[in-house]
This record gives C-alpha cells, structure tokens and sequence, in this order.
C-alpha cells in the first residue's frame, strides 16, 4: 500500500510482563541497561539513593508471620498509561508518546526541579546528582543511539526507545513504516538469563505480552492509584499479588 | 555619619552599632553565599536529597516564606482595594517583606533545580498542566509588581529625591499602585494557589493527594486561605519584633490589633475549612487509594500529634485567641496567637513536603528519612540573613512605618 | 565653552554602538572558523563518481547514514602523489600511513538527535539539497563554523543570525524540522527525533 | 571645545545601550546558545563508527563458556548479549558477562609487562620478558623436582592448557588444577565412588524433579546463567507433582535460600548429620529405588551402619531442624524422584568437608540420581583436549618448599587459590611468573607480570563446563585489540620455552581436529539453534567455521561404565562418616563471601557492576534469621 498524503502511523503501546516467579535478583536487566542506555557508573560518593538507575531491583519478602521466601521487583518506569510525572513538568520535558505509549523524558530540555520525581510513586526516576562519568577508555564504548546525560537532569528508562529509532530506521531503509518486533527489543527484555521478561505491543491482541497481561496472575504495581501502568508483574504465588498491589503505607 | 542619608524625622541608632548588627548577618550571608557557590560548582551532591526524597529544606522553605510573605498582597489588598486606611501604617513593611520573601524563594529556587540556566524553558515551553509552570509565571511577574511597590518606598529615601525626575516617577506610580495591589492579589492568589496544587495533584501520593474541586485540588484553596491568614501575622510578628530590638513605638497598637483580627477571622475561616478537607480525604480520597488512613500516621516520627498540633494547637487556638477582642487587647497574647499562626502555617507546609515523601508507597519501601546537610542549611540561611540585611538597611534608610514619625513626636 | 548634549543625542550615542555591536559584531564573534582537513571539489568528484549523491554517501543496511567515503576509497585514485598540493597532502598525511580524514561535518546535529536518513530518502523522497542545499555543485569544502558558546555548527542555526530563511534549507533547528513535518501532516513526538 | 558630560548623559547614553542590546539578536541568541551549552554533556556521545553489527564469540571468564553476540559499531564493541540458540547457555548469560567488553579497558588492565624487585617496580619489554622467562624455565629445568617448575592452571581443558602441560613436562615440573568447588565436588565425590576412577560426570537439572542443594547458590547463578530458575518456572505449567522445586539447605538466608520452594536452615557443620537422617529415614521406610540400588551400588549396608546413628531426633538435636522436617524431606524427596542432591558450601564459603560430600554422594545413591534412565547425574566424556604432557596434580600434593618457579594462569583467581596456600610451596628465591592480563589479585605477588589477554581479546577454542551433562566447544574471536604490551600467552610460552632450549613434547590434535576425528556430537548454531551432525561435515576447516561463525559443538550422551558404584569409597569406613558427622564442625556463621561466580571470574568487576551493590537490593549480605541463632 503506497502512504497516503498524510499517512497516520499505526498506533502502538508498548509494554511488558516481569514474571517474579522467574527473577532471581541477579541485576542483569540492570547492568544491561546501564550499557544499553550510557547510565554512568555510580561515583565513589554516592549512595543508593543518589545513583542513577533506570531498573532497580527490590526484594519484597513474603509479609506473613512465617514467610521465609522472597521476591524480587526489577522496577523500570511503569509507563503509566496516566503518568503523574507527564502533568506536572513544567515545561514539557515529560512527554506520552502517543504513537507509542512510551512516556518519553527529555533530558536536554529538563531544568531538574525534580517535581516529576516527587510526583512517581514507584520511584523510577533518578536526577544526575554527580556529574556523569566513565572510567578511563569506556568511554569510548558508550552507544552512539543514546546520548549521554547532564548533571543536574532527571532521567528514567525509555523502554530502550534508542533501540526503537535504530529499528524504525532499519525498517525505513528497506521501505517500511513498521518495524519487525523482533529488531524492538529492550535490553533488559534480552539480558534477562531466566527470561522473566516479556515484551511486546499491549494493542496487538495476538501479541504473547497482551495474553499475559490478561491472565489473572497478571497485577500492577499499585492499581488503585489510578496510574494505569503498562509495566504488568505477574506471579502464581497469591501472597505475591496481594502484597504487591498494595501500598505500603496500607500496612503501617 | 550616614546622617543625611537616614529620612528626616527618623531617629536611629549610631552607624558603629548598626554595623555590629549587621556583621553576624553578613557573615552568615557569606557562608550561605560559599554553601551557594558549591551547589552551583559541584553540583547537588552537595545537599543531602536523593532520588528518593527529591524535594528537601529548600522547597520546604520556599513555600512557608511564600506563605508568610502574603502579607505584602494582602495588606495591600486591604488598603488599596477594600480602602482599609489604617495599614498604611504597616504597607511599606509588608511589601519590603515579601519582596525579600519572594526573591529569597526565587534564589534558592534557582539554587535547587539542576539547570538553573535552562529556567526560560518554562517559559518558552510551558506546560499548562503544571501546577509548577503556574506558580513559576506567578511568583516571576508577582516579584516584579513587588519590586514596583518597593520602588516608591525606596524613591522616597533622601537622596533619590534629590532627583527631580526621579520623584516625578515615583508620583506617578504611586497614583497606580491600587492597579498593581489589584494584579499582585491575583497573581498571589493564583501563585499561593498552585503551590498547594503542586501536592495536591500528586496522585501518586495518597498521603498528600485531594479530590478536586472545579479544576483545582482542595489544598489550592487551602494554601490561599492559611497564607492569607498567616501574611497578616507575620506582618504584625515583624512590626511587634522591629519595634522591640529598635526599642521605638512603630505603628499605634489598634494597627496590629486590627492585622490580628483580619488574620483571626482567616485562619477560623481556615481551620474549618481544613477540617472538612480533612475528614473528606481521610473518609474517601485515601481509602479510594487504597490506604487505610489510620496508616498515614503509624510511623513513629509522624503520629497523629502532628494532625492535632497543626489543626488545633497552631490553627484553632490562635485563630480563637485572635478573633477574640479581649485575647487581642493583651499584646503579649496577640504576638504569641501571631506567632502560633504563623508556626501553623510553617508546619502545614512542612507535613506537605516532607512528611509526603517519607512515607512510603511502593510495597517493598521503607518510611524515608532525610536530613539536610550543612550546605543546604548555609543556603537557607543565607536567605534569612538576606532577609534581615535588606530590611534592617530599608528600616535604617527608608520610611517604612509612616506613623513612625508622628509617634516619635507625640 | 562646553557643549551640552540634547537628551536624545545620549541616549543615541548609547543606542548606536549597542545595535552595532549587537548586529554586526556579535554574529562575528561568535562564530569560530575551522579550516578543513584537505581541500575538496564535490564538483570535480561527480564527474569520477557519476552525478548522484549516494554514489558516495551511501545509506548503511541499517538505514543509518553512512557519512563519507572512507580512506581506501580516496586511495582508489589518489595512490600517488601529484597533481596538487591538495592531493599531496591527502596521500602524505591520510593514504599512507592509512588514517581516516577527519572531516568537519557542517550538517551534523548535536548529540541529542537520533537523525535517520532512511525515512527521509526511502519514506518520504526528499532530494538531498532539501536540507543539504547544493553542496554537490561546490567547487571547495566550506570552512567549517563553530559556535564558540554551544560548539555546535552554524548550518543548524542557518545562515542568517535572525533565522530569516533564503532558501528551503537554512537552518536545521528543531523548529525546521518540525516546520517540515507539521507541513507534511505528521504526527510528531520528542521521542522521533530525541536520543 | 570639551564637551560637558554629566551623570544625566551616562544614565541616557546606558538605556540607549540597554534599548540597542534588546533590539539586537545579541542577548537572545546568547541565550539560546548558552541553553544549547548546557545541553552538552561532559562526556560526548561517540558517533557510530561504522555500521552495527552482532559478532559471535564466547565467553572466557568462566568455566560455563556462554555464547556471545558484540554488538559493535565498526570495531568498536557496544554491548554483550547471549547468543539465544547456544546449546550450553541458551541465550542467557551473567550481569558480568554483560560488561566483558569494559573488561579490556578496565583501569586495572595490565599494558606492560612488569619486573617487580626489592627496590621496586620496572616495565620490560617483551623481549626482556621473554628472557626472564626463559631463564626462570631454564633454571627450573636444571634444578629438577625440588626447587623446580609448577604451572597452575585456572582453566583446565583449553588449548592453552595443553601447552602448559607441555611445557611442564618439558622442563621435568608440575602442572596443577585449582581445587573444584560448589557442586563440581558432589560429583567427584561420586565419582571416587565408581570402579573407573577416571569416569566423568555431569548434572542435568532438566532431568529432575527435585533439587536439594546444601549451600549451592544453584538458584543465583551458579553454573548456566538462570538455568534452573528457568527450568523451575517452566514446570509450573505442568501437573503440581511433574512440578521442579528446589530445596536449600544453608545455614544463612542467602539470595538461593529465599528464593527456594523450602528452606531448611541448620547449624552451620551439621550437613553431613541431615544428610544422613535423611538417609537414615529412606532406609528405615525404605523408600529408596531398590532396583537401581540392588542393580548399581554395592555396600549399602556399610552406608546404612554409617546412617544408623541418626534418628529424626539426633538429627534435629544436632542441627536444630525439627525432627518432622528432615521426615519430611526423605519422604518428599522420595515421592519426587529423579531428584538430586548437590553440595555447595558452608556459610563461611568454603567448601565442605570430604565427609559431608561422601555423605551427599550416598543420598544420591540412595535416591538413585546416578545411574537410571533419566537420573539427573550423567556420565559424560572429557572435554575434547587430548590428554598430554605433565598429568595434572592437586594442589594439595604438591611438598611445601619444592617450587623455584611458578607460573600461574590468567585465568586463575586469588578465591580460587589464595596466596596463602600458593606461597608455602615456593623454595626461598623463588620466582613467580603472571600471566593475569589485569594487576591486584595474584598478579600483585608476581616477580614477573606478563599480561595475558582479557576477555574479548581472547581467540581460540573454549571448552564447556566440566560439569555439564555433555562436553562442549566453542570458538572466542578477538573482537578488541589487546594493549601493546599485552602478549598472547601460548605464543609467549613457546618463545620462551624456545630461549630456554626446552624440547616441548609434541602437542595433542588441536581440539577441533580432535572432534572432527571421533565424530561424535553435532554443531548447533548460537544464533537459530540449527544443529549440524560432525559426521555431516567434510574436514575439520568446516568445522572450525562453524564454531568461528558462533556455532558450538555437543558431545553425543555418553553411557555409564558397567560395574557397580560402591556407596563407601576406597578409604573411607561407615565409622569415620558417622564420627565426623556427630561432631558438629561449627563453622563461622559469617556471610557468605561471594556469589560463586565470581569466585571463578578472575577479572576485576567492570564499574557498572557496582551498581547493583550500590543501587538495588541484590547482594547485601545474607540476614541471618536461622532458628539455631534464637
């Protein structure tokens, strides 16, 4: 079919379903990530809480009296259908992507007031506190499809949105507007060793995520905050889904 | 020595020892100043935020001298708009306030975003939905209709009169003040407004987040009355401070009486209001949520003392104390109910910002701590030495209490 | 006797060098020339290598631009020495010893931009000097001009220091390509362009 | 005529500027600039320095040899992820492996070759080097056994190793394997057991049902990178009693042992004690796989004498598990065979103790995880490497005081080997050669420093795990240039050995060549999991270019030796198991030290591995929250 005059490109919404039956708390999507997406490694000053990270593993142990077992979170962004952070940018660094469903930040146009971290309850956000740095020579091996940060700007996972354009221009040069699936991929998604990731178009029914996400071991992080994540966990395990749905402020 | 600078009719005290006053202040303006330079140079690492806990002592202390400093827009408002004469005794003061409030909030603001060189952005890039982008356009141009209201107070000091033209200007803009008092209240309104928006649009956020009312949440409202109850109180709380380290009578006591009684009324005003918004919250908007509200206040650093010291010990009882004209006849209770208002206040905004981040949302989180570091408190003092440089050389130079000069002689 | 100036002729003699400095000066200033490498005739090189663009600059499988010729095929002809000192120059310092020219890229975005060429040429069938401009009739590489403060070339902000655009492709800000998406009724997102 | 400037003409001749300055593009575009200047990052974002590719190669940190694919741009390697058809890792592989190709730029990396005396450190040519090794061989095979040549191999089985062993044998020293640890020694200890002693095997988890490890870190990543993690979640699709679950034995709550189906914690040198309860358990119900038993094993009863004194309720006195526990667990296990048992460590991370192993390997017995159709242990053939030269010694025989030269692997790691046991073997004026192509580790204490190659600069033939279910090979391509001073250590060896008029002894088949020779097994492509038979291919060149092309070679199942496997080995009594076992070694209850892979990696972490200490939940230290500490 030749485009039309004013072609409308097919609408996506990307997202995933992280089966915690499967993690094991290795920290591969982690360290794939910070390859795949120039996250600099952590200075010798910082802390936990002042690194940057686009997928943070968690380990959520079993709440009940006798629970011994352990589960473990990788949390990306939630690519929330409603992003909190989206509204209250002042200046529009936070952005829906429609034709994707990828909540996409922008570094370069980010002032860090930081207002879009306060706002994400799943704290999936990170603000380069330090002025990023890689040691001696890696530098060099940085991924030229995704540019590095400033000091000073928040940031977050993508879905490896640089692997999106890299497979958008793969598809261009050989006269296609729609990508092959398997050429969009995000890092985290391959790395993982137990395969505990699925990803996918959430829109395409036939798609393995969108029969996931419909199962009813399927859960979001959160649901009654009204976010509508496309970041799904899913468990066969009940205490996981009744844990994890719930705030934790619900608790005491 | 500085003599003829000081305005006819003034009586001050000699240059030596105002310097000596002025020298702790000024140290503390260098240190806040080095503390400054670091964040600038080394970058946020300096301060003791974290991806975690992203708003800290700054954002706290930009929005409780905003909510102080509505003194300034609402003594005007009261004067210029609804004609209320006697506070002209007190307008001067109140604009240099919130002039020094509002520009101290817009420094430290600058010193807490990572790109402060990309600031225009909003500007050129607003989002609209932003309660942010709303109080950044607000607090820009209500700085600068303060800084309009200053400019007279400051034209009228002995020297610039010299300057004919000089004088003219301040003639004229003094005929158009009422139009900037007007613009300021608005542009005060909509500011004091969006800041409580900036929690209560937080839906991520069940502690902080507040149903809607139209298309702003109820804690827009909420800011807009307790700071324009607290303005009035801080502006009797300075004039009752300055006239007891000056040692000289400012304003006739019916002025104060009278800034107790309008903050009194507010802050009743208030209190229920806030009251209703609470039950509301705590019996809908939270359990919606998902959160029992009984769990908001299990963290042992934050139980259910604080919802009673903000909403009755530092709102019911000053704004009792204040609505009644016997408490207000004894000074000493009018400043201490003052004070407890403006403490009120303080705390509000301190339960918006950090108690709002410390507890935990995420399943697997733990409640938060979060203390500032010594450069994070350095700044904020640098704002409060800035603060009392600036009006103890405006009390010192300027006219800032009209009544002054007659007190003096009678 | 001394002159008493009018107001207005103050308040000119500050007005004057302001605006002349401002209009004349700065542009000036603010741009810094660099020399290329080597000297280059594109129009002498389309007649070896046939008239069209991507004669050269071909597109990768990967639809990603593939810049400039490498070395070797400089090397194709330019083996030996002669001819020019320009040519001399290439087979002295970059032939021999094997070292790629380091060219300065006039039309290269700042980091922040992922800029496929596929979509462009294979989508939508733009030519090349819609946004190049006739560089393939140039007899000699343009100096290369950097922005002394964002260190950016001066092809992304255009030619004329007030954006006034002479031609389709003056200036390669996001607002032309965005002028040029919008005019082509497509939807667009930051995370098109964005990396 | 002088004109008369006053303050009024300053003031007007100012806001003329200020007006000019506003109506000119100066302060706006320096605005834009100076935005566009904050948008650029300290460090700038490389272009692409030619077109992206995905290389095959394979992994050389550890033993598993995952297979890779290097995404590059031109040369320049961006990322590492799994090859998602390769037999031995099946796409998957370690959040160190992810960081492979920093490895060779790490801050550590060894760039020359060093000399380290008295009076300090000075670099040395690779000419110099190679004649201090050649000397150092020289001298060696002049002195003979005392006094003479040890190479430590951290790898055994490469093609490298084989010219260890030549050179060893060459100049009359010893070539030495680090001892095995985690589960390798279950094996072993089972196959001391069989009458071939040289028997090999290995574990296939897809094979079981039921996974008991005694402080294996089998579910964090020991062995093929979420193998059974993988194989476990696979099986909840099927009927709950075909469902795989793990069971962890470990005093500590470690990452395996919260993530376990159960977890059974007792006091710390109690294993062999619960190992035998449970024995004990399966024999008094008898609940064990008599056929395979009565077929297989010999000398139950030595076993069974051996188990005697361990009652559920001696057991649980001596390691504080419940009695119903350890019954329990007999039970569970028996009714979910094929299940396997796999020993690890303690909790202070050494390994345990030989009567704990020999204990663990006659559970297995029991439960007959060896030896049936379909039992998760397997036998299995020696890696393709033909032996040759020097035989590999243990560690533990080489005499204190006998060696005048060491050459320790690349590959070796000081949690491996420590210093602390290397250095009692050495004779005074000892000289130690390292080849570890990074400084700190065992290379600090080197007279002489040769750097090798890291990972990624690496090529040749990689042998799979020693304790896979089949052997493998695979190909490492050299996707990075190795620095200037860095040698590729066989090359360096034969020219050194060469300076030192060693005779090498000839050299085995290369190991391709070897394969090609038995044609045995089938090529399976890394990238589609395509398997081509050996015996379908025409010469060992097209062999060599399917492993070069990302392919990797599988042994055919090998079967197990006739003869019976004896439930005692050859040294060991029913008495000395039982009288270990009753006393209780209490181990340290201190963390474990690290995960198991990276006791085997002897490259420094890469930067972006600290994140995961730094910034996520992983690796704390293990909360001890087992009942024996209440």
């Amino acid at each position: 079919m030749e485009p039309t005059a004013n072609p409308r490109e097919r609408r996506h919404r990307y997202g995933m379903v992280i089966d915690l039956d499967r993690c094991t708390g290795c920290g591969a999507c982690t360290v794939a990530c910070s390859v795949e997406n120039n996250v600099p490694p952590p200075p010798e000053r910082s802390t936990e809480r002042t690194g940057v990270v686009w997928i943070r593993v968690s380990e959520a142990q079993d709440p009940r009296p006798a629970g011994a077992r352990s589960v473990f979170v990788p949390v990306p962004c939630q690519q929330c259908d409603d992003p909190p952070c989206e509204k209250v940018c002042p200046q529009r660094a936070v952005e829906l992507d429609p034709k994707t469903g990828i909540v996409a930040q922008v570094a370069v146009r980010c002032l860090g007031c930081r207002y879009c971290m306060a706002a994400c309850p799943y704290h999936a956000r990170s603000f380069n506190w330090f002025r990023p740095e890689w040691p001696d020579g890696t530098a060099a091996l940085l991924n030229p499809d995704v540019s590095v940060r400033q000091r000073g700007t928040v940031e977050k996972c993508s879905f490896c949105a640089g692997r999106l354009q890299a497979a958008k221009a793969k598809a261009a040069a050989a006269g296609s507007r729609e990508i092959d699936p398997a050429d969009y991929v995000p890092a985290c998604v391959e790395a993982c060793p137990s395969r505990a990731i699925v990803f996918g178009d959430l829109e395409d029914p036939s798609s393995e995520v969108a029969r996931l996400a419909r199962e009813s071991e399927s859960f979001r992080l959160l649901p009654a905050l009204g976010t509508r994540p496309k970041v799904l966990y899913r468990s066969v395990e009940p205490w996981v889904r009744a844990s994890l749905s719930q705030p934790e402020v619900s608790r005491g | 020595m500085d003599e003829p600078l000081i305005a006819r009719g003034l009586r001050r005290t000699t240059l030596p020892r105002f310097l000596l006053w002025l020298a702790p202040w000024a140290a503390l303006l260098a240190l806040g100043a080095w503390a400054i330079f670091l964040c600038f140079a080394e970058g946020l690492n300096q301060t003791n935020m974290d991806n975690r806990f992203a708003f800290g002592l700054w954002i706290y202390l930009d929005l409780t001298v905003i909510a102080l400093g509505a003194g300034a827009f609402f003594t005007g408002f009261l004067l210029y708009v609804l004609k209320r004469k006697e506070l002209r005794a007190v307008v001067n003061s109140a604009v240099v306030l919130g002039f020094l409030c509002y520009s101290g909030a817009i420094l430290i603001l600058m010193v807490d975003v990572g790109q402060p060189l990309r600031a225009w952005f909003t500007f050129w890039h607003p989002n609209v939905h932003s309660m942010l982008t709303e109080v950044t356009f607000c607090l820009t141009c209500y700085l600068l209709v303060l800084a309009i209201e200053y400019a007279p107070v400051v034209l009228r000091s002995r020297k610039l009169r010299d300057l004919l033209s000089l004088l003219v200007l301040e003639h004229q803009l003094h005929k158009v003040m009422a139009v900037f008092a007007a613009v300021g209240t608005f542009l005060s309104f909509f500011h004091q407004g969006s800041l409580g928006g900036l929690y209560g649009v937080m839906n991520g956020h069940p502690f902080s987040y507040r149903a809607s009312l139209g298309i702003w949440p109820s804690t827009f409202f909420l800011f807009i009355l307790s700071a324009a109850a607290a303005g009035p109180s801080f502006v009797l709380l300075t004039t009752w401070v300055v006239s007891k380290l000056s040692r000289k009578e400012l304003v006739k006591p019916e002025v104060l009486r009278f800034l107790g009684k309008v903050s009194g009324w507010l802050l009743l005003v208030y209190v229920g209001a806030k009251g209703v918004d609470s039950l509301v919250w705590l019996n809908a908007t939270s359990p919606r949520a998902g959160v029992s509200p009984a769990s908001f206040y299990a963290y042992p650093s934050f139980g259910t003392w604080i919802l009673f010291l903000e909403v009755v010990v530092l709102g019911l009882v000053p704004a009792l104390l204040l609505v009644s004209e016997r408490a207000r006849a004894r000074t000493g209770l009018l400043v201490l109910a003052s004070a407890l208002a403006c403490c009120g206040v303080a705390l509000n905004r301190f339960v918006q910002t950090i108690q709002t981040q410390a507890l935990p949302t995420l399943p697997f989180d733990a409640f938060l701590s979060y203390s500032p570091s010594w450069q994070e408190t350095a700044a904020f003092l640098f704002v409060v030495a800035y603060g009392v440089l600036v009006y103890s050389i405006s009390f010192r130079y300027l006219v800032l209490f009209p009544e002054e000069r007659e007190l003096a002689k009678g | 006797m001394n002159l008493k100036l009018p107001a207005p002729v103050s308040f000119a003699a500050g007005l004057a060098p302001a605006l002349a400095a401002g209009w004349l000066l700065f542009p000036r200033l603010l741009y810094e020339e660099v020399p290329q490498p080597l000297p280059f005739s594109h129009e002498a090189h389309a007649e070896a290598a046939g008239t069209t663009c991507d004669g050269c600059h071909a597109l990768g499988p990967d639809g990603r631009f593939a810049g400039v010729p490498r070395v070797e095929a400089c090397a194709g002809c330019h083996a030996e020495k002669g001819g020019s000192p320009g040519v001399d120059a290439l087979v002295e310092g970059y032939v021999t010893p094997g070292r790629e020219v380091p060219w300065l890229f006039a039309a290269r975005q700042p980091d922040n931009v992922f800029f496929p060429h596929a979509p462009h040429l294979a989508l939508a069938k733009l030519e090349c000097a819609r946004c190049h401009g006739p560089q393939g009739k140039s007899a000699e590489a343009r100096p290369f001009a950097r922005n002394r403060i964002s260190g950016e070339s001066r092809d992304v902000w255009g030619p004329s220091i007030v954006r006034r655009k002479a031609n389709a492709w003056d200036g390669m800000k996001m607002a032309d390509c965005i002028r040029c998406h919008r005019e082509a009724g497509r939807e667009s997102a930051c995370l098109d362009c964005h990396k | 005529m002088p004109l008369d400037l006053s303050r009024r003409d300053l003031l007007l001749a100012a806001t003329g500027a200020a007006t000019g300055a506003v109506l000119s593009p100066l302060p706006w575009k320096l605005v834009d600039d100076v935005a566009i200047w904050t948008q650029r990052p300290a460090t700038p974002t490389p272009r692409p320095a030619g077109p992206v590719a995905l290389r095959p190669t394979t992994c050389t940190l550890c033993p598993v040899a995952c297979g890779l694919r290097v995404r590059c741009f031109g040369d320049v390697p961006v990322s590492v992820t799994g090859a998602p058809g390769h037999p031995a890792s099946g796409g998957a592989i370690c959040p160190l492996g992810l960081t492979a190709h920093h490895l060779s730029r790490h801050p550590l990396r060894a760039r020359t070759a060093t000399l380290r005396h008295a009076r300090g450190e000075e670099p040395l040519s690779r000419d110099a080097a190679v004649a201090a090794v050649g000397a150092a061989l020289a001298r060696a095979a002049h002195a003979g056994r005392p006094g003479g040549l040890l190479v430590v191999d951290g790898r055994p089985g490469r093609p490298l190793s084989a010219l260890y062993r030549a050179v060893a044998a060459a100049a009359g020293g010893r070539y030495a394997t680090p001892p095995r640890v985690g589960p390798a020694r279950t094996l072993a200890a089972l196959s001391r057991r069989s009458p071939e002693p040289s028997l090999t095997l290995g574990v296939d988890l897809a094979a079981a049902r039921r996974v008991v490890c005694f402080g294996a870190p089998l579910l964090e990543g020991w062995g093929t990178p979420g193998l059974l993690p993988r194989l476990r979640a696979g099986s909840r699709r099927r009927p709950h009693e075909e469902r795989l679950e793990v069971v962890q034995v470990e005093a500590v709550r470690s990452r395996s042992a919260a993530l376990a189906d159960r977890w059974i914690a007792p006091v710390p040198g109690s294993e062999a004690a619960l190992a035998l309860g449970i024995a004990r358990v399966l024999l008094d119900e008898g609940l064990l796989d008599c056929r395979l038993v009565e077929s297989r094993t010999e000398g139950l009863e030595g076993f069974a004498r051996a188990a005697a004194p361990f009652t559920p309720g001696t057991v649980s006195s001596l390691s504080g598990v419940p009695a119903a526990t350890v019954v329990a667990l007999a039970r569970d296990l028996a009714a979910h065979r094929p299940a396997v048992v796999l020993g690890g460590g303690d909790p202070a991370g050494s390994p345990l103790p030989d009567e704990t192993e020999a204990a663990l390997a006659g559970l297995n017995l029991l439960l007959g995880s060896v030896g049936g159709d379909g039992s998760p242990i397997v036998a299995r053939r020696e890696g393709p490497a033909a032996p040759a030269g020097a035989p590999p010694v243990e560690l533990a025989d080489v005499p204190d005081g006998s060696v005048g030269v060491l050459v320790l692997d690349g590959h070796l790691s000081e949690r491996a080997v420590p210093w602390s046991r290397l250095l009692p073997l050495l004779a005074p004026s000892a000289t130690v050669v390292s080849l570890s192509p990074w400084r700190g580790g065992l290379a600090d204490h080197a007279d002489l420093h040769v750097p090798g190659l890291a990972p990624l600069e690496e090529a040749g033939d990689v042998p799979g795990s020693p304790d896979a279910a089949a052997a493998t090979l695979s190909r490492a391509v050299a996707l990075v240039a190795s620095p200037e001073g860095a040698v590729d250590p066989a090359v360096f060896l034969k020219e050194s050995a060469a300076r030192a008029s060693l005779v090498l002894p000839p050299l085995p088949p290369s190991a391709v060549e070897g394969v090609f020779a038995s044609r045995r097994g089938r090529v399976v492509d890394g990238t589609t999991g395509e398997a081509t038979p050996v015996g379908s291919l025409a010469s060992p060149g097209a062999l060599g270019e399917l492993l070069e092309k990302g392919g990797c070679w599988v042994d055919d199942p090998a079967p197990l030796p006739r003869g019976r496997l004896s439930f005692l080995a050859p040294g060991e009594t029913a008495e000395s198991l039982s009288r270990a076992a009753l006393a209780a070694r209490p181990a340290p209850a201190a963390q474990r030290a690290a995960v198991a892979r990276e006791a085997v990696a002897a490259a420094p972490p890469a930067s972006l591995l600290t994140k995961l200490t730094r910034e996520t939940a992983l690796r704390t230290p293990p909360v001890a929250v087992a009942p024996w500490r209440a």
